[in-house]
């Protein structure tokens, strides 16, 4: 067996097994600890198919920030990891059964004929792939000047990504009492003061007036709730 | 394309640019703006919206363009889809603002992301290439996702979110997965390479059925036809009303371009069996869909399920386009043109329906119960009439536009010889009417229990009426729209 | 006067005389209402005199007034035929009705629907004149359901009174059992012969008596003829279509003699004597005829004898005689049936209109058990109703006399099947008929007053009902029609046999095949005129059946009452079938009646409401609601749930295109 | 000699794990946001593999923006998923079915 | 003018229906008077129809045309020949009744319930008069909204089921007749034009699919047995006004439908099948006269003598004579008159009582002379009377049966004494006998305006029972011709 081949197996059945392991784990910090290892498993086939730009950045991009936001996730929130087996065992057949028929149908098509290199034309291979340098060189150059719309796009994802992870988890803590230089500017002399006409004043009215104050001014202005 | 690069022709591209600059002008507004100054966002979404569409039209030269190396496409087909996009978008804010602004949901974060889920809607019309309709797709599915939650306290609407996100997620994974086995078996990603390929013969039509049916698969989810339907009511019934009209207007769209550009443009090859799957779940949501809606009590929720009829109703016009193994373009045009004339129809009769939705909800009430539209005649005898318009136009009864969009879909299926196809589809549609009119009886029948008067905004109370109107004189003259239709296709294709 | 203007004008005057008191009756008042309608009556019969002196000199009339409908190749008109049976019927018909009118303004004097009633009764005579003068089919029918509706209306004159409205119903409908099997024969003769017009049709009597129905393969000419017959039995009340004849009684007098008695009821007899070109060309249809007539005149005549309500004698008085001319139709004498017909309407008039008489007389009362001795107290009606009687027992020179002798004779002189039958049962229902009227006779006018013991009965609607002071002779209004009457009775008889039945008056309107129905020719080569026939007829047997009926009424009714009562209970059986009128009421009520109703609601409750209804209609939108809670139960809100319906989907759909899809 | 057929087929293999996890999975759902990341990894597979045996760039480009995607497809549903956990103090797959029917 | 008079026919009650709702129901006063107007403007536009109509033409008069929707070939084609034109008339004459029955009776909504009426009657005749199948469609399927409406908003009681089951039942059949319209509209190489469907070459099996579908949209509307159950129900629950429309306007819609599609487009189906089609007409008249006889509620009574009555319209049809077909119209234009105004009797006593019972009343001719009077002869026309108009067409259809089939014609003869007797044994229920029930001691007799309207009817049954020669002298040509064309084979 050839080196690669054996590489190839070792990282397969890494990857499997955690990628298994993930689904099945019960306690979900070990879950996410398997697919980072899943990840690296992936990051070596890649290297394997000569796509090192790729491995780097899955790593770079998928272990380094995106498993570790799961994992702060994951410990954020309170888990109970008690009720976490429920109905699994249940379940499994079926699933396996699906998933099985899956995995053969797919295999089946897979592993026939259709995929023989003889069947790909020359022509398709594109200059880069083939260019002399790297694979980062080559990826970069298309990146920049055939693909700089879809590049365009990916960052426009990325920004909609922040404002809707911003919108939907920003919140103003109720009791902060921090300063609203905006809502400080656009107070008026109306909202704060009120003149307010009285007969006279007499002892059993002035709490009153005191009172009538006191919400006149909380109605608007001050810390902001 | 890589070692002598040149600046690629911006022009076709005015729309999306203008969308695009205006959404950061929106956003660093809302950064300096306080509460009392919302309306500008609004304001500047709607005007954005326009001028998109000033630019759309204008840059509309019937000329099929290609620019951004091949992976943008302008035709008459997205410059018609586009215009369809920004109208329902412009709609749904219209309809959805007082909504919005009672419920304090109307940040400057939603215009952003309804102006982003429209950029990524525009871009999946022009996709040239499965990576920038990816893109698109993903760039409207995220903001969707988004604008699910936005009403981030309500238990409901986050429990849509979570059910569209994760089921969105394994739709576009299962697209993914067709896309690749696409692209193993042409080596291409531009479509009209891909296209090209097939047209050769060159690829291998196993892979190729293999990976059509997982694109399949994402396209339904998109549309929602049965069995990828499941996150149809859920969402539209958790979600805030005004996201539930935008979702379930202006993407359809965008899944109509989804379907064109994949499918017919792309892999027309094996035109045979997309035709049957697409098929198989047309029948299935007709049937589906207007049996469940029975059983509702929620209209958001009985709107969704009729969507997954109306949806699957659709499908049988892009499913006749192929009339045994003859490609006849006359025909496969008229099928699909039935087809987006029926896009269309729904979508206008979907925004009024919602409308009337929006029309009824207040503060502190949802007006989602179909209850809720009790007496609607003695409250408002127009708006009752507009309703009216609105169901019986979904019920396909002329002389609304439901009507020819149904005639022009099943004129379609019978060509093609699905003529138990079609008496199946027109039974359902017998049922489908059961519901429709019982909101007609709510309205009409039954006395008023809540009598409050209504609560709109004359643009509100003017637009809805506009689409009522449309809605029936699309119907009394389909011919105008019919004809764009067929034109824009014919054009494109 | 143009000729046609005068055929137009006979039953014109007494239709606008019937608009006129009907629709405007409040504003011309009482006088007014009598006034125009006896003109219009008045109108018609001099016009019909007119007339029957034009045919007289031989100017017969067949043409059309205006095109009725044009369809399928057929044209359909309203005209008239003037021929002589028309023009006696229409004699007959307008001056009973003039009687009528007259006697009207009397007997209805305090009726609060005094203008109605007139209106009616014109009404009637229009559509009795549209009957006779009419030269098709089409008419004819229009003219046959007119009279039914008339006669409904004046059945149920008084509408408060329960059993009034019941028997108008019960009229309508039974003659509507007629009228389906009448209607039945006209589309078979506009089917076969593609014309509705009597003329045309006889001409091709002889191709449609050829044919055979093409279905049933009955012989044509015998399914028109029975068809049409079945109409006659129902409008001419023949067994069993008679049982509406006697509830009819509930009407007002006046229409009792009008309708039930002299016009209405011998529609029939003249419809098949105007048909005689057709029924000569079957036998079966005429034994039919025959044997249906017998029955009716010898059974109706039983249930005269026991009847204790004076118009009802008078009633079953008629069906035994509507059942005598329907014997003589069948014989094929036709012209005996008519000339029986015309003396018949004559004195039946004068007895019903002598019965109505003795009513106002006796308050109203209707009970012979409670009259008697009325001789002293009303003496025109006494002899009027005497010479009436005389006449309808056929005492010799009297007209029924000739006319019943000839029927009589000419049954004896058939041969056709089911004549034997039939002669004895003419012969038995003289003694019937001679004892049930004598019987009535001498209640009524004879022995014992007994008026003094009238209950007040709860269906005398009346308001003059309750002075229960001595009878009193009535008005002239009403004794003059009597005294009109009684000299037609009297003599028509013998001044019109010659001419009717042996001369050449009807050749052309009756149609006789001599050679095979002889009865008519065999009678004329016996007759030696009227005064002879008369002679001849005090030593026949019919004259002994008579008069040992009279003897024997004088027997129980005046010398020794007490005899009936004895018999009564020792034929106790025969006395309860009679009194139930062979139990033909209750079966119908049971049978028909609740049947169709039973029936209705078995289809309605069964068919529409169970079946159709419940189990298809709201079954399946159970079914639909049923599936609807089905598929919604699949949307669980798991998003798993939802997963695993992709998955499946894409599973399926895999499953299916890569192993499947390309091999079928 | 490992073949297209290999990478194709394993791939197939985690795309099916990744499927029978979100279906299997009656737990918390960041388990099913682990399984879409799986499913993303065995589709860049595919294309990786794919781009390589083709000699052709534009699979592994694909890649690129999958991940692209994926990472910010990850931020908006841990977003979503700590707003739900705020909302129903719970993330379990069982206690999301106040919708249905 | 004359060229566009189908048009004002159409069009005048629709637009005239706007001003009335923009009117609103608080001005009774003008809704009322403006929809008598409109509703007399429908009808006098449609009497230059008749005058003008020329009996001798073969084919269609006062054709209009013009491009609808020329995607689909689709054209605003109208025109009538003798079998539609009659009906014109006919419904916009029942229009006014129907107005001037809504008078005072309708309290709520009345601007929106004259415009109903009016639109309604503007969608009759664009059904009787286009030429297009799916301009056709579109107004058959269109008049069941109004209808939906009047019978859910001014009905009774069950009001709601009554309208949803009419509607769901006619839209069952309706679209079913849809795709066989695409059908022929395809087959017909993309024409809709209902003439040219007429020469289509259809083979036997298509031609018997086509008929069913055309059946159980025509038979759900006419309605035929075993589909007549929605008739009742609706006729119970609608307003006189209602009730009036649907008995004497709608249920000819199927009728004509036949006439008009299923005959002369699949004639060889027609004739194999017109043995069953004998049959449920038979079952109609007999099996629905029983059922009518034993009804306690009067409108109820009416609704099943209609359903009897149009079994011999399609008796008519089946028997394939020129006696059957025209004698099923004139039988079909006498049910338009007598069944609306047996109808607005009903609703005549309706009004005063609110009650539909027949155990309610008796003796109501002791209050109400004059419109026991009228009420007599709309019964006796309903019995089939002659000198009425419901004699005609029985008559007719009798004779045509006769000669067709003896048995089939003595099973439909059998009308005369069932029709005699459900109808009779209620007027006799209903208004004859003592008062028993207090409140109809307090009845007041018909008022100036029930009058006129009953009168009006009364001159129509009467004229066209002594007269029919005018009302068929129209239909000849037409009837003749389509005669000619069915006995062509199409295979």
């Amino acid at each position: 067996m050839e080196f690669t081949s054996f590489l190839f197996y070792l990282f397969a059945a890494v990857m499997l097994f955690s990628a298994l392991r993930v689904i099945t784990a019960r306690n979900p910090v070990h879950a996410v600890l398997f697919l980072v290892l899943a990840f690296f498993n992936a990051a070596g086939l890649w290297l394997l198919l000569q796509a090192e730009f790729l491995a780097i950045a899955l790593i770079m991009v998928y272990v380094g920030a995106v498993m570790v936001l799961f994992l702060f996730v994951v410990m954020m929130l309170d888990i109970n990891i008690e009720r976490i087996r429920l109905g699994f065992w249940r379940h499994l057949p079926l699933g396996a059964a699906v998933g099985g028929i899956m995995v053969i149908e797919m295999a089946a098509v897979l592993t026939g004929p259709y995929f023989g290199l003889d069947n790909f034309p020359a022509q398709l291979a594109d200059a880069a792939a083939t260019a002399e340098g790297s694979n980062t060189k080559a990826l970069a150059r298309s990146l920049f000047t055939g693909y700089v719309y879809p590049f365009e796009l990916a960052s426009v994802i990325l920004l909609v990504a922040i404002i809707a992870a911003v919108m939907l988890t920003l919140r103003e803590r109720k009791d902060t009492k921090g300063m609203r230089p905006a809502d400080q500017i656009a107070i008026k002399r109306s909202d704060r003061v009120r003149l307010v006409k009285m007969a006279s004043v007499t002892d059993s009215n002035a709490s009153n007036l005191a009172a009538t104050l006191d919400t006149a001014t909380d109605a608007k202005g001050g810390a902001s709730q | 394309m890589l070692n002598n690069f040149v600046v690629p022709d911006f022009y076709p591209l005015a729309p999306e640019i203008l969308l695009l600059s205006m959404s950061f002008v929106i956003l660093l507004a809302d950064l300096v703006l306080g509460k009392t100054q919302r309306w500008v966002a609004f304001a500047l979404s709607i005007i954005t919206l326009l001028g998109c569409a000033a630019l759309t039209v204008m840059t509309a030269d019937g000329q099929t363009a290609l620019t951004m190396s091949n992976l943008f496409v302008d035709d008459l087909l997205s410059d018609f889809l586009k215009l369809m996009a920004y109208l329902s978008v412009i709609m749904v804010l219209v309809y959805g603002r007082q909504y919005l602004v009672v419920r304090g949901l109307d940040k400057g974060e939603f215009y952003l992301l309804v102006l982003f889920a429209t950029l990524g809607m525009m871009v999946m019309i022009s996709a040239a290439s499965l990576l920038t309709l990816y893109l698109g797709l993903e760039l409207m599915s995220l903001s969707l996702y988004a604008l699910v939650a936005i009403d981030r306290d309500s238990k409901r609407a986050t429990e849509a979110a979570m059910k569209y996100f994760v089921l969105g997620a394994l739709a576009s994974g299962l697209l993914l997965y067709g896309m690749s086995m696409v692209y193993g078996a042409t080596g291409n990603l531009n479509i009209a390479d891909i296209s090209q390929v097939l047209y050769q013969g060159q690829a291998d039509k196993t892979v190729l059925v293999f990976g059509l049916v997982f694109i399949v698969a994402g396209i339904a989810f998109k549309l929602g036809v049965v069995p990828f339907h499941m996150w149809i009511p859920d969402v539209y019934h958790g979600a805030p009303t005004v996201v539930t009209m935008l979702i379930g207007t202006a993407p359809k769209f965008a899944a109509f371009a989804m379907i064109l550009r994949l499918l017919v443009y792309a892999l027309f090859a094996v035109v045979a069996e997309w035709q049957q799957m697409l098929l198989i779940m047309a029948v299935l949501s007709i049937a589906l869909g207007n049996l469940a809606a029975i059983a509702q009590k929620n209209i958001k929720r009985m709107l969704a399920y009729s969507a997954i009829s109306h949806m699957g109703f659709m499908l049988l016009g892009l499913t006749s386009g192929v009339i045994g193994k003859e490609v006849d373009p006359f025909t496969a045009i008229n099928a699909y043109s039935s087809s987006l004339y029926y896009t269309l129809a729904y979508v206008l009769m979907s925004l009024g329906s919602f409308g009337m939705v929006l029309l009824l909800s207040r503060a502190g009430h949802e007006a989602e119960e179909l209850d809720d539209f009790k007496g609607l005649n003695q409250r408002s005898p127009w708006f009752a009439g507009m309703m009216l318009i609105f169901m019986l136009s979904m019920a396909g009864i002329p002389f609304f536009i439901g009507f020819f969009a149904k005639f022009a879909v099943l004129t379609a299926a019978i060509k093609a010889g699905h003529l138990y196809v079609a008496i199946g589809a027109v039974m359902f549609s017998l049922v489908g009417a059961f519901y429709y009119l019982r909101v007609v009886k709510l309205m009409y029948f039954d006395a008023a229990e809540d009598k409050t008067p209504l609560l709109a905004r004359t643009s509100f109370r003017i637009l809805l009426s506009l689409n009522g109107i449309a809605v029936a004189a699309f119907g009394l003259f389909p011919d105008a729209v019919m004809s764009l239709c067929t034109a824009v296709l014919l054009h494109s294709l | 006067m143009d000729m046609k203007t005068l055929y137009l004008l006979v039953p014109l005057a007494p239709l606008a005389g019937a608009l006129l008191a009907g629709l405007f009756g409040r504003l011309i008042g009482r006088t007014g209402a009598h006034v125009v309608t006896i003109m219009g009556v008045l109108v018609a019969l001099t016009a019909s005199v007119v007339i029957f002196q034009d045919v007289q000199a031989g100017h017969h009339f067949n043409g059309s007034v205006y095109t009725w409908l044009e369809s399928g190749g057929l044209s359909l008109h309203v005209g008239f035929l003037i021929d002589p049976l028309t023009v006696m019927m229409m004699l007959v018909v307008t001056f009973v009705s003039l009687m009528v009118h007259i006697y009207t303004i009397g007997y209805m004097a305090d009726d609060p629907g005094y203008q109605r009633f007139f209106s009616y009764i014109s009404l009637f005579t229009f559509s009795m004149l549209i009957l006779v003068m009419s030269n098709n089919f089409v008419q004819l029918f229009f003219g046959w359901e007119a009279v039914g509706l008339v006669s409904y209306l004046l059945i149920g004159f008084w509408y408060k009174r329960p059993t009034a409205i019941y028997a108008n119903l019960k009229a309508f409908l039974v003659n509507r059992v007629g009228d389906f099997g009448f209607l039945l024969g006209i589309a078979l003769i506009a089917a076969y012969a593609g014309s509705l017009d009597y003329a045309e049709v006889f001409a091709k009597r002889n191709e449609l008596a050829a044919m055979t129905e093409t279905v049933t393969q009955w012989p044509l000419m015998t399914a028109i003829c029975i068809c049409l017959f079945i109409g006659a039995m129902g409008k001419s009340a023949q067994v069993p279509l008679h049982v509406w004849l006697p509830d009819s009684m509930e009407g007002p007098t006046p229409i009792s003699a009008l309708i039930h008695a002299a016009t209405m009821v011998t529609a029939g007899i003249f419809m098949v004597t105007r048909m005689s070109p057709l029924f000569e060309l079957s036998d079966v249809a005429l034994s039919f005829v025959l044997v249906i007539g017998s029955v009716t005149a010898l059974f109706m005549g039983f249930l005269g004898i026991i009847q204790n309500d004076i118009k009802r004698v008078v009633a079953y008085s008629t069906l035994s005689q509507l059942g005598y001319m329907t014997v003589a139709l069948g014989v094929s004498a036709y012209p005996i049936a008519v000339f029986h017909l015309m003396t018949h309407a004559f004195f039946k008039a004068l007895l019903f209109l002598g019965a109505g008489s003795v009513i106002m007389g006796c308050h109203h009362n209707q009970d012979m058990r409670y009259m008697g001795g009325l001789r002293k107290y009303m003496p025109i009606t006494w002899m009027t109703s005497l010479l009436g009687s005389l006449a309808l027992i056929g005492f010799p020179f009297f007209s029924g006399f000739y006319s019943k002798d000839s029927i009589i004779e000419a049954v004896h002189a058939s041969h056709i099947w089911g004549s034997g039958f039939a002669y004895f049962s003419v012969m038995a229902g003289v003694f019937v008929t001679a004892f049930y009227s004598f019987r009535m006779y001498f209640m009524v006018f004879h022995g014992t007053e007994r008026f003094d013991q009238a209950p007040h009965g709860p269906h005398h609607g009346h308001d003059d009902q309750h002075g229960s002071g001595k009878p009193h002779e009535s008005p002239w209004v009403v004794t003059l029609p009597l005294i009109l009457l009684a000299i037609p009775s009297v003599l028509i008889g013998y001044f019109t046999i010659q001419p009717m039945l042996y001369g050449e008056w009807f050749a052309s309107a009756i149609t006789i095949d001599a050679v095979k129905h002889p009865a008519v020719s065999l009678l004329a080569e016996e007759f030696h005129g009227a005064f002879a026939m008369a002679i001849h007829g005090l030593t026949s047997l019919p004259f002994i059946l008579a008069m040992s009926g009279v003897g024997l009424s004088w027997l129980f009714y005046l010398k020794r009452p007490d005899i009936p009562a004895t018999i009564q209970k020792s034929v106790k059986p025969v006395y309860i079938l009679l009194e139930n009128k062979y139990y033909f009421d209750k079966f119908n009520e049971v049978v028909f009646a609740g049947g169709a109703r039973l029936l209705g609601r078995g289809l309605w409750k069964g068919g529409d409401q169970m079946l159709i209804d419940g189990l298809v209609v709201n079954g399946s939108a159970r079914f639909v609601g049923w599936l609807a809670g089905v598929v919604r139960k699949l949307q669980t809100g798991h998003i798993y749930q939802y997963a695993f319906g992709m998955i499946f989907g894409v599973v399926a759909l895999l499953t299916y295109f890569l192993y499947w899809f390309n091999r079928v | 000699m490992i073949s297209l057929s290999h990478y194709l087929t394993l791939a197939a293999i985690l795309f099916a794990i990744s499927i029978v996890g979100i279906f299997l999975n009656r737990k918390n759902l960041i388990v099913l946001l682990m399984a879409i990341e799986l499913m993303l990894l065995a589709v860049n597979l595919n294309f990786v593999a794919f781009s390589h045996y083709l000699h052709n760039l534009s699979g592994q480009l694909f890649v690129f923006f999958i991940l692209v995607v994926a990472a910010a497809e990850a931020g908006i549903g841990l977003a979503i998923l700590v707003v739900l956990f705020r909302n129903l103090s719970s993330i379990h797959v069982d206690d999301l079915d106040q919708l249905k029917g | 003018m004359s060229a566009y008079l189908l048009s004002l026919a159409i069009w005048v009650p629709i637009l005239g229906a706007i001003p009335v709702l923009l009117l609103g129901s608080e001005r009774r006063f003008l809704v009322r008077w403006l929809s008598l107007a409109v509703a007399i403007a429908g009808l006098l536009v449609t009497i230059p129809l008749y005058i003008g109509f020329d009996p001798a033409v073969v084919g269609m008069q006062f054709v209009e045309q013009a491009p609808w929707v020329p995607r689909f070939n689709l054209q605003y084609l109208l025109g009538v020949d003798g079998i539609s034109m009659p009906f014109i008339l006919l419904n916009s004459f029942i229009t006014i009744m129907v107005v001037l029955a809504g008078w005072e009776v309708i309290a709520t909504k009345q601007a929106q319930y004259m415009a109903a009426f009016l639109i309604m009657s503007g969608l009759m005749n664009g059904i009787f008069s286009a030429l297009d199948g799916v301009l056709f469609y579109v107004f058959f399927e269109a008049s069941l909204i109004p209808m939906y409406l009047i019978i859910g908003v001014w009905g009774g009681p069950n009001r709601v089921y009554a309208a949803v089951k009419f509607f769901l039942y006619t839209l069952l059949g309706s679209l079913l007749m849809l795709v066989a319209l695409i059908w022929l509209f395809l087959d017909a190489g993309g024409s809709a034009n209902i003439l040219d469907w007429h020469q289509l070459k259809i083979g036997m099996a298509p031609q018997i699919l086509i008929f069913i579908a055309f059946l159980v949209s025509f038979a759900v509307k006419v309605p035929m047995w075993p589909v007549h159950t929605w008739l009742p129900d609706a006729h119970v629950e609608a307003p006189t006004g209602g009730s009036v429309v649907l008995a004497a306007i709608a249920l000819k819609l199927g009728a004509y439908g036949f006439l008009r599609f299923s005959l002369p487009i699949a004639p060889d189906a027609s004739h194999y099948l017109a043995p069953v089609m004998i049959a449920l007409s038979l079952t109609a008249i007999i099996y629905i006269g029983f059922v009518a006889l034993v009804q306690a509620d009067m409108k109820k009574l009416v609704a099943y003598s209609s359903i009897s009555h149009m079994g011999f319209v399609t008796l008519g049809f089946f028997i394939f004579n020129s006696l059957g077909i025209e004698g099923a119209l004139v039988q079909m234009i006498s049910h338009g008159f007598v069944s609306a105004a047996m109808f607005l009797c009903i609703g005549v006593m309706y009004d005063r009582m609110h009650s539909r019972q027949i155990a309610d009343y008796g003796g109501v001719v002791n209050t109400m002379p004059k419109f026991a009077a009228f009420f007599m002869l709309f019964s006796m026309a309903n019995a089939g009377l002659p000198a009425t108009s419901g004699f005609v067409g029985e008559f007719m259809v009798i004779l045509g049966a006769v000669k067709f089939n003896f048995f089939t014609g003595a099973a439909a003869a059998v009308t005369l004494i069932l029709g005699a007797a459900y109808t009779l044994w209620m007027y006799k229920r209903v208004i004859f006998g003592e008062i028993t029930n207090p409140h109809v001691a307090e009845l007041t007799d018909i008022g100036r305006r029930e009058f006129l309207i009953l009168a009006l009817l009364a001159v129509c049954v009467l004229a066209m029972g002594l007269y029919p020669y005018p009302f068929t002298e129209v239909m000849h040509t037409s009837v003749d011709n389509l005669l000619k064309h069915v006995a062509v084979s199409k295979l």
